[in-house]
């Protein structure tokens, strides 16, 4: 992921549009709910981002759903371990597009120092993410960084590209289902 | 079972008492409490705007310094690899060349010096490993990124540049910290 | 503070005296009594250092596997760290058994909370403990064919790519 | 025919209709819904009858009470379209054959047997509530007492019934 | 604000009784064909909310409230039939597993 | 007189509206001074825009209808929540006539002669929305919230009603515009007139339901995120899940009104008799929504304060303390009146 | 995450058959309904799973998978050099890493028999009540918030942030700590430390204090957790409960105090009990804990000795960085103890500090190796952990998940 720019050519609009678009997409990026998947050490972290010190709220985040169908963004912070990966999986198909993936921390980026035959070394193995946030955990200030960079992509990112052909092969590559609307009837 | 300690003290034992009973006084007291906090000043720091003073000893993200010449400190020794925990680091040694004695201090130099910042637990021990004074993880934060590939930072991004040094004199593990 | 009121010595004498047979050695690793016992013996000890008016080694701190490929018929072992808390006496148990057929007692019945831990060490070294109530995979995916603890087995993920295993020396 | 005409057929349509989804729909939670919404319609008819409390009183216990504790029970229960009790077509035939002519005798014999004097414009205020209790309060006081009593009675015996006793479920 | 009553508008009595025959029809024909017993009582609140209906409709027609006041009373023994009702229901569905209304027969001695 | 009800109508829902979508924001911001933070600032000055980002947001998240769930009643849950939520705004009298282009202005849309029973019909209605959405999300969270709600909702309706009773017997009407008409300035005879200072304790009795029949903390049971993860809104997402959690802000807009309306004398406020006419009218107006933004506020502040009751502790409250209070009061009431009017003798 | 019908058919959840099948068929049926609180509720604060039989609100019994985030431990802990442990078990129970750090160090150190000076008993001690008081705030608050009432949390974690500053200034990290040597710390106190603790001295009691009195005699509080989960003195001490859980059912087992390590023995401190080891209790007892211990930091603080901030022992202390450039014998320590060859003496030591949540020990075997042969760490979580069914037996959803954070199980020290 993270090829927008690349996408944007691709679904390149007249210029209304695209200033239309701007305007949502600024909208949208300020209000992405977040659903904290907080396994371990980063989990805490997060906390104190929530927290009065640093206030997540400020960027219109602290309705956390911990539904995957109200969250826009599924924040994966702290170690995914194999037993643990199918569930991931399942919550970030449930979730409703458009969504964004954080990787906060270390062990989910890439397993860190728990390079073990339990640990999954990174969830981008089983989901699609698009953004990852270094440390063992991040500071609050990183993973605000990485909020930023999530509001980046929020803000640039056309309304169709969820429909393009790049996201559904995107998906097909995870072996994610797309639920298209029709589908979701049956 | 018998009190093991002779220092024991039940905490939690206290009854409700009547007003206690009726609800009202404890929420009223709560809700003064809260509506004290609506006066008072915010805590928060609104991030990317203004930024929180690190300590000078936090663990952020490495520099591999040169020295007052201008020369990279790394001789390539691997003891840092060795050291960390997390299997981030990797490196190439290379034999330094006439007319290279301006780039690199000892004989020996890192040809690629690798870390893998999506690996790197930001523990420290390479820093206290390396015997040259080479390798220091200092105050700034390692930025994110939306490419995995992207977080290999090799010594394009982790030599201090000449014109602009990084400052990790307040660090104790350099070698000012001299003592008996 | 409760007076240590029990030495190694005596601790030992009194179930030397009881179990005479079952104990096969004895040692004081920094002060800690350690007693080797065979394995049909362990459950009978265990009881008994509960049992005990005098004793009272009524919880049970620790259990837990330990592997020595080495040791031909002794290969796989288990730990009981038992604490008196009372006297404030912690007492160490240990019992050996081949790798073929490494079944123990297990002491659920005297010790809850030894439930979960002889799971851990089921899933960890494949050690079967008799009696057990439930005795599968606790950490581990049940799906998993071998027990990880043991010597032989990797701990690293096969899959990791981005590491170059010449530079650590390892 | 006027607006009010209109109105009124309208209504008196829409909630035959309602009704008859009530015993039409498979599903006995659209069966609840439908039913809610036919006494919506009859408050509506009320209202136009110029019973305003007695709508809004229908409201409140049929739709807002009454249906509410029918929802929770289906919901308790969790009855779903599998488990629904289903009766053969002969019955339903059968059954709606006698309905049908019950409508029709009835229809029948309360058309001809009606010979009402046509009302000229009646002083009509009834709807209003002071009417009502004055009423209630003096001429039905026995019967409203006695009603009490019988609320009382239905809800001891409500509790006793749904009260879980040990022996009838053993 | 007080609407002015339909029969003002030339609406007869006639339409709401047969309205409300119906209405009593169709809250029979539920009870004889549905199985269902939460439907059952259902179909019997639909029943009387046809008698309510008809009470209403004649006490307006009259100009009398006494016949509002009867609906109220219904009201009260429908709500008390409810409560009952579905408090056996769910007994008997604690002890057969179903809202069938051939579990009843078991009634039979 | 049609045209007049109807613009009025839609000023109001529309009033409705923007105070519930700037209800999320302040929300936000008061608990942000609660809690020593600054709440949403990012979004336009202030953060003021942040309402209309979250609906935006809202309105182009892909609408998801759950695979078992029953699709019509899906839909019709938070469409059912809405519409119950809004109706109660149009017996509401906002304030005293107004003259306008040469005719007078009634700022109610329904001087209905039940009013209050009305509401009480309203709200009773208004569990539906809640139980149809859950029941049909096919999602036992789901029904576990819905399950809550009802119940809490069918047992606080009682004590409401009865705390109601009194104000009914005080006044002698169930006409909200009578009731507000009664409690008329603020001090007269040697009196207070707003009905709170003669009948505190029905006050806090109803007040109390009141938070109960909204959902809000220390009752908001059947949504606590901690036990339930989202209750009854669990599988909801995009517009619906908005139409829920405004329905939310509208009904705490309406309660603030009625609660304001019942106990504070709507639109009435001290020395209102030096003014007359249009002047009243707009000053009667700005009094009740300084009343109701005031309870808004009380109400968030008690959020933020006061953790949740369970379950069972609910409807004990409810059923062994609020209802005997209630019925108490009532019957001291009726004791008082009976004796003011003479019929001991 | 909802588990919906679609889902219990899902291949995830067919794993733990042979674990279900363990709730008696009896239990199951129409109105029985299984509720499936995890893995990823927003209650399990970690990450496990708790297979509910409900009936209403009430609990029947419950079946627990756990090993959610299991990371192996035990095996790393055999492939790394000594040295290299300490961040690994910063990430056990990582609400209170120094405590884990110190106890490894201790471990060490009783192996190798080294010789702790006095000050470096006190920084450590000082280190440890604030992790201590960190662990119980998170907690506490999370009981509140479990509760419904946020703002409390909120109020407390300001407080937190200060301690988090406090470490940052002693070894450079907020949460995964990484403090501490073996042999003592890698650096004295800093005078910002010195300035920074005082300042939390002084400012933590008063909003301490204001989050007690928003919860601690709050009714509605006290009745929800007042019978939340309650479990009686013997069966705590037969599911191995230790620290404030035991201690909230009514005996004073404290390892500070029984085997007082790392100069305990020289404050002064009282062991808080509660009566009925429910929510309450426990949460009382870890309010009043966060009281002792800072009346323990006070007088380590206020009697700090002076002297060396490490062990004088070469062969695992790293020599200074100068040293190591100037000085041969330097140099060969410092490459041999980062390569891990410094030579360990052949034993097995047990060492048990009190954490966050109880007796926390480190089961070492040594066979002279660069790393441990085996290392065990008793993670009291995991023990304590399989009395909750038991616990919640009988009571509401809502009181399963005050439990639940009220016991404080912190997934890294539940599955290893």
């Amino acid at each position: 992921m993270g090829k927008i720019e690349d996408l944007q050519v691709i679904n390149g609009e007249g210029y209304q549009l695209t200033r239309l678009e701007k305007v949502l997409g600024t909208a949208r990026a300020n209000s992405v709910w977040p659903l904290p998947f907080a396994t371990s050490c980063c989990g805490i972290e997060y906390m104190a981002t929530m927290g009065s010190n640093y206030d997540l709220a400020r960027f219109g985040m602290e309705r956390m759903s911990f539904s995957p169908r109200q969250a826009d963004l599924l924040i994966v912070a702290g170690t995914i371990s194999k037993k643990l990966g199918p569930v991931l999986k399942q919550v970030y198909e449930q979730m409703a597009e458009p969504k964004w993936v954080l990787s906060v921390g270390a062990c989910a980026c890439s397993g860190g120092i728990f390079d073990t035959y339990s640990v999954l070394q990174g969830i981008d193995r089983i989901i699609p993410v698009d953004v990852y946030v270094p440390g063992c955990p991040p500071r609050p200030e990183q993973i605000i960084d990485g909020i930023i960079r999530i509001h980046e992509l929020v803000k640039n990112e056309p309304l169709r590209r969820r429909y393009s052909d790049e996201y559904k092969h995107l998906l097909k590559d995870y072996n994610i289902e797309t639920n298209d609307p029709e589908q979701s009837d049956k | 079972m018998q009190s093991l300690s002779n220092k024991r003290k039940v905490v939690s034992d206290k009854p409700m008492t009547f007003m206690e009973k009726l609800y009202l006084p404890a929420i009223i007291g709560g809700m003064w409490i809260t509506f004290k906090h609506l006066f008072r000043k915010n805590n928060t720091i609104k991030y990317p705007e203004e930024q929180r003073v690190f300590a000078p000893v936090y663990r952020g993200m490495h520099v591999l310094k040169r020295d007052e010449e201008g020369r990279e400190n790394c001789t390539a020794c691997g003891l840092c690899a060795v050291a960390c925990p997390a299997e981030a680091i990797t490196m190439v040694a290379g034999e330094r060349k006439k007319g290279e004695e301006h780039l690199y201090r000892e004989e020996k130099y890192a040809e690629t010096y690798e870390i893998n910042m999506l690996r790197c637990i930001f523990c420290g021990l390479c820093e206290e490993a390396c015997p040259k004074e080479a390798v220091f993880l200092t105050d700034r934060i390692v930025p994110t990124e939306f490419e995995r590939g992207t977080f290999i930072y090799g010594k394009d991004k982790l030599v201090e540049p000449v014109d602009s040094r990084i400052d990790i004199t307040k660090r104790q593990h350099t070698g000012k910290r001299t003592e008996k | 503070m409760t007076q240590n009121s029990l030495t190694n010595e005596s601790v030992f004498e009194r179930i030397k005296a009881q179990f005479g047979e079952g104990i096969l050695a004895m040692e004081e690793p920094y002060g800690m009594l350690t007693l080797e016992v065979k394995p049909e013996t362990v459950h009978d000890l265990v009881k008994w250092l509960k049992e005990d008016d005098k004793f009272q080694v009524s919880f049970l701190t620790l259990l837990g596997g330990i592997h020595y490929p080495e040791n031909t018929g002794k290969e796989l072992g288990v730990n009981y760290h038992l604490h008196s808390l009372v006297h404030n006496f912690r007492i160490r148990l240990r019992a050996y058994f081949p790798i073929e057929n490494p079944e123990i007692d297990s002491i659920t019945d005297i010790h809850t909370c030894a439930n979960w831990m002889e799971r851990e060490t089921y899933d960890f070294y494949g050690i079967q403990f008799k009696g057990h109530p439930n005795l599968v995979r606790i950490l581990n995916e049940d799906t998993m064919d071998y027990f990880p603890m043991r010597k032989e087995y990797h701990l690293e993920d096969a899959t990791r790519e981005d590491k170059d295993d010449r530079f650590f020396g390892r | 025919m006027n607006t009010i005409q209109l109105i009124v057929y309208l209504l008196g349509g829409l909630t035959v209709g309602s009704a008859l989804m009530v015993i039409l729909s498979k599903h006995p939670v659209r069966s609840v819904l439908y039913l809610v919404l036919t006494f919506f319609l009859i408050s509506a008819n009320y209202i136009m009858m110029n019973a305003q409390f007695v709508a809004v009183v229908n409201i409140i216990v049929y739709a807002g009470a009454i249906m509410v504790l029918f929802l929770f029970v289906l919901m308790l229960l969790n009855l779903s379209k599998e488990n629904e009790p289903r009766s053969s077509l002969l019955v339903k035939l059968a059954a709606s054959l006698a309905g049908g002519s019950l409508l029709v005798v009835l229809v029948a014999a309360v058309k001809d047997s009606l010979v009402l004097p046509v009302t000229g414009v009646v002083q009509n205020d009834g709807g209003l509530v002071e009417n009502l209790g004055q009423l209630l309060f003096t001429k039905y006081v026995l019967p409203f007492e006695v009603s009490s009593i019988l609320f009382i009675s239905a809800m001891v015996g409500a509790i006793l019934l749904a009260k879980r006793e040990k022996q009838i479920i053993d | 604000m007080i609407l002015a009553t339909v029969f003002e508008s030339g609406i007869s009595i006639q339409y709401y009784i047969v309205l409300a025959t119906v209405l009593f029809a169709i809250g029979a024909i539920g009870v004889l064909t549905r199985r269902n017993s939460i439907i059952l009582l259902m179909c019997i609140e639909l029943m009387l909310n046809a008698a309510n209906l008809l009470l209403v409709a004649f006490s307006t027609y009259f100009g009398k409230a006494d016949g509002q006041i009867f609906v109220f009373f219904i009201m009260v023994v429908a709500a008390a039939e409810a409560t009952v009702g579905l408090s056996i229901l769910v007994m008997a569905y604690r002890n057969s597993r179903s809202i069938d209304v051939g579990i009843f027969n078991k009634l039979k001695g | 007189m049609l045209l007049e009800k109807l613009i009025l109508v839609v000023i109001i829902f529309g009033l409705s509206l923007v105070i519930a979508m700037y209800s999320t924001y302040f929300e936000r911001k008061v608990a942000a001074w609660f809690q020593d933070r600054i709440g949403p600032d990012r979004a336009g000055p202030f953060g003021l825009l942040q309402p209309l980002a979250d609906g935006v947001k809202m309105f182009l998240k892909e609408d998801f209808i759950p695979k078992h769930a029953d699709k019509w009643l899906f839909i019709m849950g938070p469409g059912i929540s809405m519409f119950t939520a809004l109706i109660t705004s149009t017996i509401i009298p906002w304030g005293p006539d107004l003259y306008m282009f040469g005719t007078n202005v009634v700022l109610q849309v329904a001087d209905f002669n039940v009013g209050i029973l009305f509401i009480l019909g309203v709200l009773s209605v208004g569990v539906y929305g809640i139980m149809i959405g859950a029941w049909a999300s096919n999602n036992k969270f789901s029904l576990f919230g819905a399950i809550r709600a009802s119940s809490q909702m069918i047992s606080y309706e009682l004590a409401m009603g009865v705390s109601v009773i009194t104000i009914v017997m005080m006044t002698g009407s169930l006409s909200l515009r009578d009731i507000t008409e009664s409690q008329h300035g603020f001090w007269n005879d040697g009196w207070f007139t707003w009905n709170v200072f003669s009948q505190p304790v029905c006050f806090l009795v109803f007040f109390i339901c009141s938070l109960a029949e909204l959902n809000r903390a220390p009752f908001d049971l059947s949504e606590c995120e901690s036990e339930l993860i989202g209750g009854y809104h669990t599988e909801y997402g995009s517009m619906k899940l908005g139409f829920y959690l405004f329905a939310e802000y509208v009904s705490m807009f309406i309660s603030s009104a009625i609660i304001s309306i019942l106990f504070f004398g709507g639109y009435s406020f001290p020395g209102m008799d030096s003014f007359s006419g249009n002047t009243l009218a707009i000053l009667g107006v700005v009094a009740l929504f300084a009343k109701i933004f005031f309870f808004i506020f009380v109400i968030m502040w008690i959020r933020w304060t006061l953790p949740r009751f369970r379950f069972d502790q609910l409807m004990h409250l409810g059923w062994k303390s609020l209802i005997p209070i209630a019925l108490i009061n009532l019957l001291v009431t009726g004791l008082v009146i009976a004796f003011k009017n003479g019929w001991f003798n | 995450m909802n588990w919906t019908e679609e889902d219990e058919k899902a291949p995830l959840f067919k794993q733990n058959e042979s674990a279900r099948t363990e709730l008696s068929k009896e239990t199951i049926d129409g109105e029985i309904a299984t509720l499936n609180l995890g893995p990823t509720h927003p209650a399990t604060h970690g990450i496990f799973q708790n297979i509910l039989q409900v009936d209403g609100e009430k609990i029947l019994s419950s079946e627990q998978t756990v090993g959610y985030i299991h990371r192996a431990f035990e095996k790393i802990a055999e492939r790394r050099p000594y040295n290299q442990i300490t961040p690994l078990t910063d990430r056990l129970n990582y609400c209170s890493s120094p405590i884990n750090n110190m106890g490894w160090h201790m471990t060490v150190e009783k192996l190798i028999g080294a010789d702790i000076s006095k000050r470096v008993d006190y920084m450590r001690v000082i280190i440890m009540e604030l992790a201590r008081i960190a662990d119980h705030l998170v907690c506490n608050s999370v009981i509140g918030v479990d509760t419904g009432a946020l703002t409390g949390f909120t109020y407390v974690f300001q407080e937190r942030e200060k301690i988090y500053e406090l470490y940052e200034e002693v070894c450079g990290a907020r949460l995964t700590t990484n403090v501490g040597r073996i042999g003592g710390f890698e650096r004295d106190f800093s005078p910002e430390f010195h300035k920074k603790l005082k300042n939390f001295l002084q400012t933590f009691p008063k909003v301490f204090n204001e989050f007690d009195s928003l919860l601690a005699r709050n009714r509605i509080f006290m009745d929800r957790t007042r019978n939340a989960g309650p479990i009686s003195g013997e069966r705590a001490l037969e599911y191995g409960f230790t620290g404030p859980n035991l201690r909230a059912a009514g005996i004073d087992y404290d390892v500070r105090h029984m085997n007082p390590y790392s100069s305990y023995q020289d404050f002064d401190f009282i062991i808080p009990v509660g009566v009925n080891g429910d929510t309450y209790d426990r949460f009382m007892v870890r309010q009043e804990e966060i009281r002792q211990s800072l009346k323990i930091i006070e007088q380590a603080y206020n009697n700090l000795p002076e002297g060396d901030y490490h062990a004088d022992i070469p062969e695992f202390y790293l020599p200074p960085k100068d040293m190591v450039y100037n000085n041969m014998e330097a140099l060969i320590y410092h490459f041999k103890i980062v390569m891990g060859e410094t030579p360990v003496p052949v034993g097995e030591v047990y060492h048990s500090v009190e954490g966050g949540n109880g007796e926390v020990g480190f089961h070492l075997i040594s066979d002279g190796g660069r790393s441990p042969y085996r290392l065990q760490f008793r993670r009291p979580c995991f023990i304590y952990y399989q009395a909750y069914p038991e616990m919640i037996t009988g009571q509401t959803i809502s009181d399963a998940v005050l439990t639940l954070s009220s016991l404080n199980v912190i997934a890294g020290e539940l599955d290893g």
